[in-house]
C-alpha cells in the first residue's frame, strides 16, 4: 500500500482561448523510502502531476489519497496533517523564497505556522536545520538574493525537512544548479531518502541524473504514462518506441555517438497539448506505428515483470 | 583557420578605482575547417566571454588583450564598421535561447532576409529563394509556408533551427554556437546537435561549441578543451578526455556529468561530489587547488604549466593521477 | 482579413457593458445633481408657478418612478435623443454634432504631434542613454510634463500671437475666409497649429519616457544581440530590431490617452476660442446645462472607444502574438 | 540610503519640502485675506516691497495669493491621489483575490471608468454637484483610481503564481495569510511608482479645473489667478506667467520626487 497514491488523475487548463489536456487519465504511487523518477519532455504534464501530488493543485477527475485519506477533499482545503507531511523542492531556488523574508525566517515559517516551535528556540531550531543540510547557519540572517543557488537550494530542503515530511517532491531541483553543485543537492536527497526513509517523487527532464538515482521510472507523454517499471528495467531493455527515443537521444560520453548508426532518432517534436492525435498519441512521431495505433487508444498494461507500457506493439 | 593567442579578458569595475574582474586569463584555440571545438566550464569560467570577444559582442567597458586572427586577419580589435564585415559574414553565431535570439513581430523569413540581402546583395525575391533554401538545409519542412510564420507559431526546436538558418545566412566559414541544445528537450537536442554535426560534415564549416555538457561536447566534438577560471586547464580528443581525463577537474566534472549509466555501486549510492566553488581567475597558483584531491603545496605556489597529456595536453602538476 | 473583423466585433462587445455603466454614472449624476428638465425649462421661460411645474412634470413623465426614469433615459440615448439644450437653444445632439469635426480634427493632429515627436526623442535618447542629450530630453519632458497646458496655451499667445504675431490669437479660421479650397484647408491650419502644438506637448512627455524605456529594454534583449552577430547594418537593428518591438507600448498608451485628450481640448479650445466639444463643455458646465454635458460625456466615451478600436487594429498589426485565438502552451 | 537618490530626486524632495513648509506658514507669511484689495491695481512684480509680486487688476497681492494657492494645490493633490490610490489598492486587490465574477465585474467597472474622458467627468461633477474642495477632490480621485487598480491587480495575479507563494501554503499558511503577508506588501510595492504621477495629475486637474471657474469661489487658487490674469494678458503678463509657474513648479517636484522613488523601488527588486 503506497503513502501516495493518485489514481486516473485528469487535469485541464483554459489557455488563450484553448484547451490544455495537461494529465490524461494518469497514476501515480510512491512509497516511503523509494525514488520514483518522473522524466518526460516539456509539456507532457510532468510539472502538473507534481502539483497535484504536492496537494497544490487538484484533478478535474480522479482521485489523489494520502494514506488512507483523500488529499484534496473537493472543496475542501487540504488538512493540515496531510499538508505537513507532503512537502515540495522547486525547480528555481531563488524564486521559491519571498524575497523580503530571511533565509533563517522562511525556513522557520512552516515551524511556526504548525505550531511545531516554542517560545525562543527558534533559532537554535533553524541552525540544527542547517546544519542537517549542510548549510552554515550564519547565513540565516541573509536575504535569499544573497545566497548561491546551492546554498537556497539547500536551505529549500531545511524547510521541507523542518516538517518531518513523508514524502517529497522535487521538481527539477538541480536544474537551475552548475553541474559541480549538482551532485552535493543530489546526494543530500538521497540521503534524506535512506536516513529518514523518506519517499522522493524526482521530476527530471535529465534522464542521467533520473538514471543514477530512482529506483522506479515513470515517463510521460501528452498528459500520459506510456512506460513505468523499475529503473534499470526501463533502461536497459524500454518497451514503449518512445523510451527507446529518448534513452537514445541522451548523448552519452564518448563512443562516438554520432556515428551510432543504429540509434532511434524521433522527427518532430511532442505535438501541442491542445490538440492530441487520435488513436495512439505518440503515432504521428512513432517510426513503428502500424494502421490499428492511428485508431486505438492503447491503454498502460504489464509487459513484464517490473515493467507496464502503453504500446500495442511492446511485448 | 581561426587562431586564438593568449586571449585575456577583463571587465570593467563599477567605479573606477575597483580594478574590475578577470574573466579570460590568456588562452590560446585554434580551430580549422570541418572541425568541431567544444569548449567546456561551469558558469563563470569564461566561456561565455571567450565567445562574445570571438563575436565581437562584449560590452564596450570589457577590456581585450592577446590576439584572434581569422584567415591571418586580426579580428579583435575592430571598429563598428569593420566588425559588421566579420559578423554574419565570416562568423555566424546560435545563441542558447532559441525563442530570444529571434524579434517577436517580424517572420522568421524577413529575419533571415535581411542578413541574405545584407551581405550578399540579392534583391527581395531572390533572398526570399535563398532563405527558403537555408530553411530546407536545416531541416524545416514546408520552408516557404514556415517563413512567413512568426517565432512565437513555432516549437523551441523549430525556433533554433530557424537561427541557424539565419547564422548560415551569409554563408560564414566559422560557427560560433553557446549552449545551443540547454534550452531544448532531449529528443529535440539529439535533432539539433545531428543538424550541427551534418553542416561540420556536409558544408565543412568550423563549429565552436561552448557548452556546460561533457556528455554533449563528448559527442559532437573533435577537440574538447576545458575551461576553469579563465584558463584552459586541459585540451583533449573526446574519448580519452572521458576515459582518461588528465586534469582532475576534467575527472570530476566527468563524473558529475553522469554518464548515462546506472549507479553501479548499489541503491542510493552517493555519487562523487566536488566540493567548494569555483576560485576567482588570475591568481599566483593553480585556480583549483582549494577544491583539489590531489593538490600538494607545490599546486598552492605556484600556476602549473601545461604539459602535454595524451593526445593533449593538461595544465597540472599531478596529470593523470587519481586520488586513492 | 478574417482576424481584423474578429478582433473588431470582439472589441465592440466588450464596448457594450463599458456603455452601461457610463450610462448608469450619468444618469445617477443627474439624480444628484437635482433639478430635471422642468426646472432647466422654467428657468428659460422664466418662471411659472408650482402647479404648472408638477402638471408638465406629469406630461413629461418625470414623475415616475427611479426605475421608468431610468429606463425612458436608456431608451432616450438608443435613440441618440439627448434632449434640448437651453444654452445652445438646439437639440443637444445637434449642438454636438456641429461641434465634433473641429474636436476631432484637433484631437487627431495632436495626438500624431505627440506621438510621432515623442516617439523620436525618446529613441533618441535611449539611444545616447546617459549622456547629455538623454539628461536633456527626460528633464525637458519632465518639465513640459509638469505645465498645465492653459498655461502653456496663454504664454504662446503672447510670445506667437501677440508679440510676434506669427499666428492668429486664436478661432478655428478667419472672419474673411479665402475663396479657394486650398486656401481654406491652410487657414485652418495656419489657426491650429499653436492648439496642436499646445495639446500636444502636454502629452508627449509620456510618449518620451515610454519610448525611451521601451527601446532601452529592447535594445538589451537577445535578439538585438543576435541581429548584431548577424553583421546587420546599425540603422537597420535600430529601426527593425529596437523601435519596432518598442512602439507597442507606445501604441497602447495612444489607447489609453485618447480620454485625457479630450479632457484637455476642453481648456485648450476655451484659450483658443476654438468652437469645439471641449469649448461646448465648458459652456455647458459654466450654465449648468446638465443634458447638454450628459450628451457630451457620452458621445466622448464614444470617441474614445472608437479611438481604443483603431489603436487594436494597429496594435494586432504591429504585434503578431495578439490576435492568434491559441498561444503555445509553456511548460506544463 | 542617499546613494540611490538621484540629483533630480535630491532637487524635487527639496522643493517640495519648501513649498510644505509655504503651505503650513501661508498665514503667517502673508497675513490676512488674500483675496482682500490691499493695493494699486497692476502694480508689476519687484516694484513695492510689500507686493513682491505685485498687484492684481483689482489690486489683490499677488504673493499672497501665491502662499495661500499652495495650500488648496498641495492639499487637493495629495487628498485627491490619496483617495484615488486608496480605492485603487480596494479594487485591485478585491478584483485579484476573488477572481471569478467579482473580477470581471470590477474590471468593467474599472474599464469604464478609463473609457470615459474624466477631466470631462470631473467637469461635470463639479458642475452637478457644485463646486467646493470636497467635491472637486471627489471629482479627481474617481478620475484617476483606475490606473492603480490595474496596476495592483496585475501585480497580485503575478505574485499570485509565485513559488514562494505555492511554498508558503505548503507551509501550511492559510488563505488570508497569504493574501496578507506573502502577496499584497509586494504588490503594493510598485504603487510608490504611481504616487509621484497621481499626486501630480492631481494638482495638474485641480489648476485646470480653478482655470475655467470650477473650483470654491471663496478660496484662492494658483488656476483661478491664471483665470483672472488672462483678462489682462496682454499688458500684464506676469499675472498669468507667475501662477502658472507656480503650479508647473509643484508638479515637476512632486514628478521628481515620485521617479526618484520609482527609480528606488527597481533598484531594490533588482537585487
Amino acid at each position: 500500500m503506497s503513502v501516495l497514491a493518485i489514481e486516473d488523475a485528469h487535469r485541464q487548463f483554459a489557455s488563450g482561448g484553448g484547451i490544455v489536456t495537461a494529465l490524461d487519465g494518469v497514476s501515480l504511487a510512491l512509497d516511503r523510502g523509494e525514488i520514483v523518477g518522473l522524466v518526460g519532455e516539456s509539456g507532457c504534464g510532468k510539472s502538473t502531476l507534481a502539483r497535484i501530488a504536492a496537494g497544490l493543485d487538484r484533478p478535474d477527475d480522479g482521485k489523489a489519497t494520502f494514506g488512507s485519506r483523500p488529499m484534496a477533499p473537493a472543496g475542501r482545503q487540504i488538512d493540515a496533517d496531510t499538508r505537513r507531511r507532503v512537502q515540495l523542492v522547486f525547480q528555481d531556488p531563488l524564486a521559491s523564497f519571498n524575497p523580503r523574508r530571511t533565509v533563517g525566517r522562511s525556513i522557520a515559517l512552516p515551524l511556526r505556522l504548525n505550531r511545531m516551535l516554542s517560545g525562543g528556540q527558534e533559532r537554535s531550531v533553524v541552525a540544527e536545520l542547517m546544519d542537517q543540510v549542510g548549510l552554515d547557519p550564519a547565513l540565516m540572517d541573509r536575504k535569499p538574493h544573497q545566497l548561491s543557488g546551492g546554498q537556497l537550494q539547500r536551505a529549500a530542503i531545511a524547510r521541507a525537512l523542518g516538517l518531518n515530511p513523508d514524502v517529497l517532491i522535487c521538481d527539477e531541483p538541480v536544474a537551475s544548479l552548475d553541474v559541480s553543485v549538482r551532485a552535493q543537492i543530489l546526494n543530500l536527497l538521497l540521503a534524506l531518502c535512506r536516513d529518514r526513509n523518506i519517499g522522493i517523487l524526482f521530476v527530471s527532464h535529465d534522464l542521467g541524473v533520473v538514471r543514477r538515482i530512482a529506483d522506479r521510472v515513470v515517463v510521460m507523454y501528452l498528459g500520459r504514462v506510456v512506460e513505468q517499471g523499475s529503473n534499470e528495467a526501463v533502461w536497459s531493455a524500454p518497451r514503449h518506441p518512445y523510451t527507446r527515443a529518448l534513452a537514445a537521444s541522451v548523448p552519452t560520453g564518448a563512443a562516438s555517438w554520432r556515428l551510432d548508426q543504429g540509434r532511434v532518432r524521433l522527427a518532430g517534436e511532442p505535438p501541442s497539448p491542445f490538440d492530441v492525435p487520435t488513436g495512439c498519441r505518440f503515432h504521428p512521431r512513432c517510426p513503428i506505428a502500424i494502421d490499428r495505433c492511428r485508431q486505438d487508444d492503447p491503454v498502460l498494461r504489464p509487459i513484464s515483470q517490473d515493467i507496464d507500457a502503453a504500446c500495442h506493439l511492446a511485448e | 583557420m581561426l587562431k586564438v593567442r593568449d586571449l585575456a579578458i577583463r571587465f570593467a569595475g563599477r567605479s573606477a578605482s575597483e580594478a574590475g574582474t578577470l574573466a579570460v586569463d590568456g588562452i590560446d584555440l585554434d580551430l580549422d575547417r570541418a572541425q568541431v571545438l567544444a569548449l567546456i566550464g561551469e558558469s563563470g569560467s569564461g566561456k561565455s566571454a571567450t565567445m562574445l570577444a570571438l563575436a565581437g559582442l562584449l560590452p564596450k567597458s570589457a577590456k581585450t588583450t592577446g590576439s584572434v586572427l581569422l584567415d591571418d586577419r586580426s579580428i579583435l580589435h575592430l571598429d563598428e564598421r569593420e566588425k559588421s564585415t566579420v559578423r554574419g559574414r565570416r562568423i555566424g553565431m546560435i545563441f542558447q535561447d532559441p525563442g530570444g535570439s529571434l524579434n517577436p513581430v517580424l517572420t522568421v523569413g524577413d529575419q533571415i532576409d535581411e542578413v541574405v540581402r545584407t551581405h550578399r546583395r540579392l534583391d527581395r525575391r531572390a533572398a526570399r529563394a535563398e532563405t527558403v533554401s537555408l530553411l530546407s538545409r536545416v531541416g524545416i519542412g514546408d520552408p516557404a509556408a514556415r517563413a512567413r510564420a512568426y517565432p512565437h507559431q513555432l516549437s523551441g526546436g523549430l525556433k533554433q533551427r530557424v537561427a541557424i538558418a539565419a547564422a548560415l545566412a551569409a554563408q560564414p566559414t566559422v560557427i560560433l554556437a553557446d549552449e545551443p541544445t540547454t534550452a531544448l528537450d532531449a529528443t529535440v537536442q539529439a535533432q539539433i546537435l545531428d543538424l550541427l554535426v551534418n553542416l561540420v560534415q556536409v558544408e565543412h564549416v568550423a563549429l565552436l561549441l561552448v557548452t556546460h555538457d561533457l556528455a554533449v561536447a563528448a559527442a559532437v566534438a573533435d577537440r574538447i578543451a576545458v575551461m576553469y577560471a579563465g584558463k584552459i586547464v586541459e585540451r583533449r580528443g573526446p574519448e580519452q578526455l572521458v576515459t582518461d581525463p588528465g586534469h582532475p577537474y576534467s575527472r570530476a566534472l566527468g563524473q558529475a556529468a553522469l554518464p548515462f549509466v546506472a549507479a553501479g555501486d548499489g541503491r542510493h549510492a552517493a555519487l562523487p561530489e566536488l566540493p567548494g566553488r569555483m576560485a576567482e581567475a588570475g591568481g599566483t597558483a593553480c585556480a583549483f587547488a582549494p577544491r583539489c584531491p590531489l593538490a600538494i603545496d607545490r599546486c598552492r605556489a605556484q600556476v602549473p604549466p601545461v604539459v602535454p597529456f595524451g593526445d593533449g595536453e593538461a595544465a597540472c602538476f599531478r596529470a593523470g593521477e587519481t586520488a586513492q | 482579413m478574417g482576424r481584423t473583423w474578429t478582433l473588431i466585433r470582439r472589441r465592440l462587445l466588450q464596448a457594450i457593458p463599458v456603455i452601461l455603466i457610463v450610462s448608469i454614472g450619468i444618469f445617477g449624476l443627474l439624480e444628484l445633481a437635482g433639478g430635471d428638465a422642468v426646472d432647466a425649462y422654467l428657468a428659460v421661460t422664466g418662471g411659472g408657478d408650482p402647479a404648472f411645474a408638477e402638471r408638465l412634470r406629469q406630461q413629461w413623465g418625470l414623475d415616475a418612478g427611479l426605475w421608468v426614469r431610468f429606463l425612458a433615459y436608456v431608451e432616450s440615448l438608443v435613440t441618440l435623443d439627448f434632449g434640448w439644450s437651453v444654452v445652445m437653444s438646439k437639440p443637444v445632439s445637434v449642438a454636438i454634432l456641429e461641434r465634433l469635426p473641429n474636436t476631432a480634427l484637433m484631437m487627431g493632429a495632436a495626438i500624431a504631434f505627440s506621438a510621432c515627436l515623442g516617439t523620436l526623442l525618446g529613441g533618441i535618447a535611449a539611444l545616447r542613454k546617459g549622456t547629455a542629450a538623454d539628461a536633456g530630453i527626460t528633464v525637458g519632458a519632465l518639465v513640459l510634463n509638469a505645465m498645465p497646458s492653459f498655461w502653456i496655451g496663454l504664454i504662446a499667445i503672447v510670445v506667437f500671437a501677440v508679440k510676434l504675431a506669427w499666428f492668429p490669437l486664436g478661432g478655428i479660421a478667419s472672419f474673411d475666409r479665402p475663396d479657394l479650397a486650398i486656401g481654406r484647408v491652410l487657414d485652418v491650419a495656419w489657426h491650429l497649429v499653436l492648439p496642436v502644438t499646445v495639446l500636444g506637448l502636454a502629452y508627449m512627455a509620456l510618449y518620451v519616457r515610454l519610448m525611451r524605456s521601451a527601446m532601452i529594454e529592447t535594445a538589451a534583449s537577445d535578439w538585438v544581440r543576435a541581429a548584431r552577430a548577424r553583421g546587420l547594418p546599425r540603422l537597420r537593428i535600430v529601426r527593425r530590431h529596437m523601435a519596432r518591438p518598442a512602439l507597442l507600448p507606445v501604441v497602447t498608451m495612444l489607447g489609453l490617452q485618447a480620454g485625457n485628450l479630450l479632457g484637455g481640448s476642453v481648456v485648450v479650445e476655451t484659450v483658443f476660442a476654438i468652437p469645439g466639444l471641449g469649448s461646448l463643455a465648458y459652456d455647458a458646465v459654466s450654465q449648468r446645462d446638465l443634458p447638454l454635458i450628459a450628451g457630451i460625456l457620452l458621445v466622448g466615451t464614444l470617441m474614445v472607444i472608437v479611438v481604443n478600436l483603431l489603436v487594436d487594429i494597429t496594435y494586432a498589426r504591429l504585434d503578431p502574438r495578439v490576435t492568434d485565438d491559441r498561444v503555445r502552451a509553456g511548460g506544463a | 540610503m542617499m546613494r540611490h537618490w538621484s540629483i533630480g530626486g535630491v532637487i524635487g524632495a527639496a522643493v517640495l519640502a519648501v513649498l510644505v513648509l509655504v503651505a503650513i506658514a501661508a498665514p503667517w507669511l502673508a497675513p490676512g485675506d488674500p483675496l482682500d484689495i490691499v493695493g494699486r491695481p497692476l502694480l508689476p512684480p519687484f516694484t513695492d516691497p510689500r507686493f513682491p509680486l505685485g498687484t492684481d487688476q483689482l489690486g489683490r497681492n499677488v504673493f499672497a495669493g501665491l502662499v495661500h494657492g499652495t495650500r488648496v494645490s498641495l492639499l487637493v493633490g495629495l487628498a485627491a491621489a490619496a483617495a484615488a490610490i486608496g480605492v485603487g489598492i480596494l479594487v485591485g486587490t478585491v478584483a485579484g483575490f476573488l477572481g471569478g465574477w467579482t473580477d470581471e465585474g470590477l474590471m468593467r467597472v474599472t474599464e469604464a471608468f478609463q473609457t470615459i474622458p474624466t477631466f470631462l467627468l470631473a467637469l461635470a461633477m463639479v458642475s452637478a454637484l457644485g463646486a467646493s474642495t470636497v467635491n472637486v477632490v471627489l471629482a479627481i480621485a474617481i478620475s484617476s483610481w483606475p490606473a492603480t487598480a490595474r496596476l495592483v491587480r496585475a501585480e497580485i495575479l503575478s505574485l499570485k503564481s509565485r513559488d514562494y507563494v505555492d511554498a508558503a501554503r505548503l507551509a501550511g499558511m492559510s488563505r488570508l495569510g497569504i493574501a496578507f503577508r506573502e502577496v499584497l506588501p509586494g504588490a503594493v510595492q510598485p504603487v510608490l511608482a504611481l504616487i509621484g504621477i497621481t499626486v501630480g495629475v492631481a494638482i495638474l486637474v485641480e489648476s485646470s479645473l480653478a482655470f475655467l471657474g470650477l473650483s470654491d469661489p471663496n478660496q484662492v487658487s494658483w488656476g483661478g489667478m491664471v483665470a483672472n490674469g488672462r483678462a489682462v494678458l496682454r499688458t500684464a503678463p506676469y499675472l498669468v506667467a507667475i501662477p502658472g509657474a507656480a503650479v508647473a513648479v509643484a508638479v515637476l517636484s512632486v514628478s521628481l520626487v515620485g521617479d526618484a522613488m520609482g527609480r528606488r523601488l527597481l533598484v531594490s527588486r533588482e537585487r
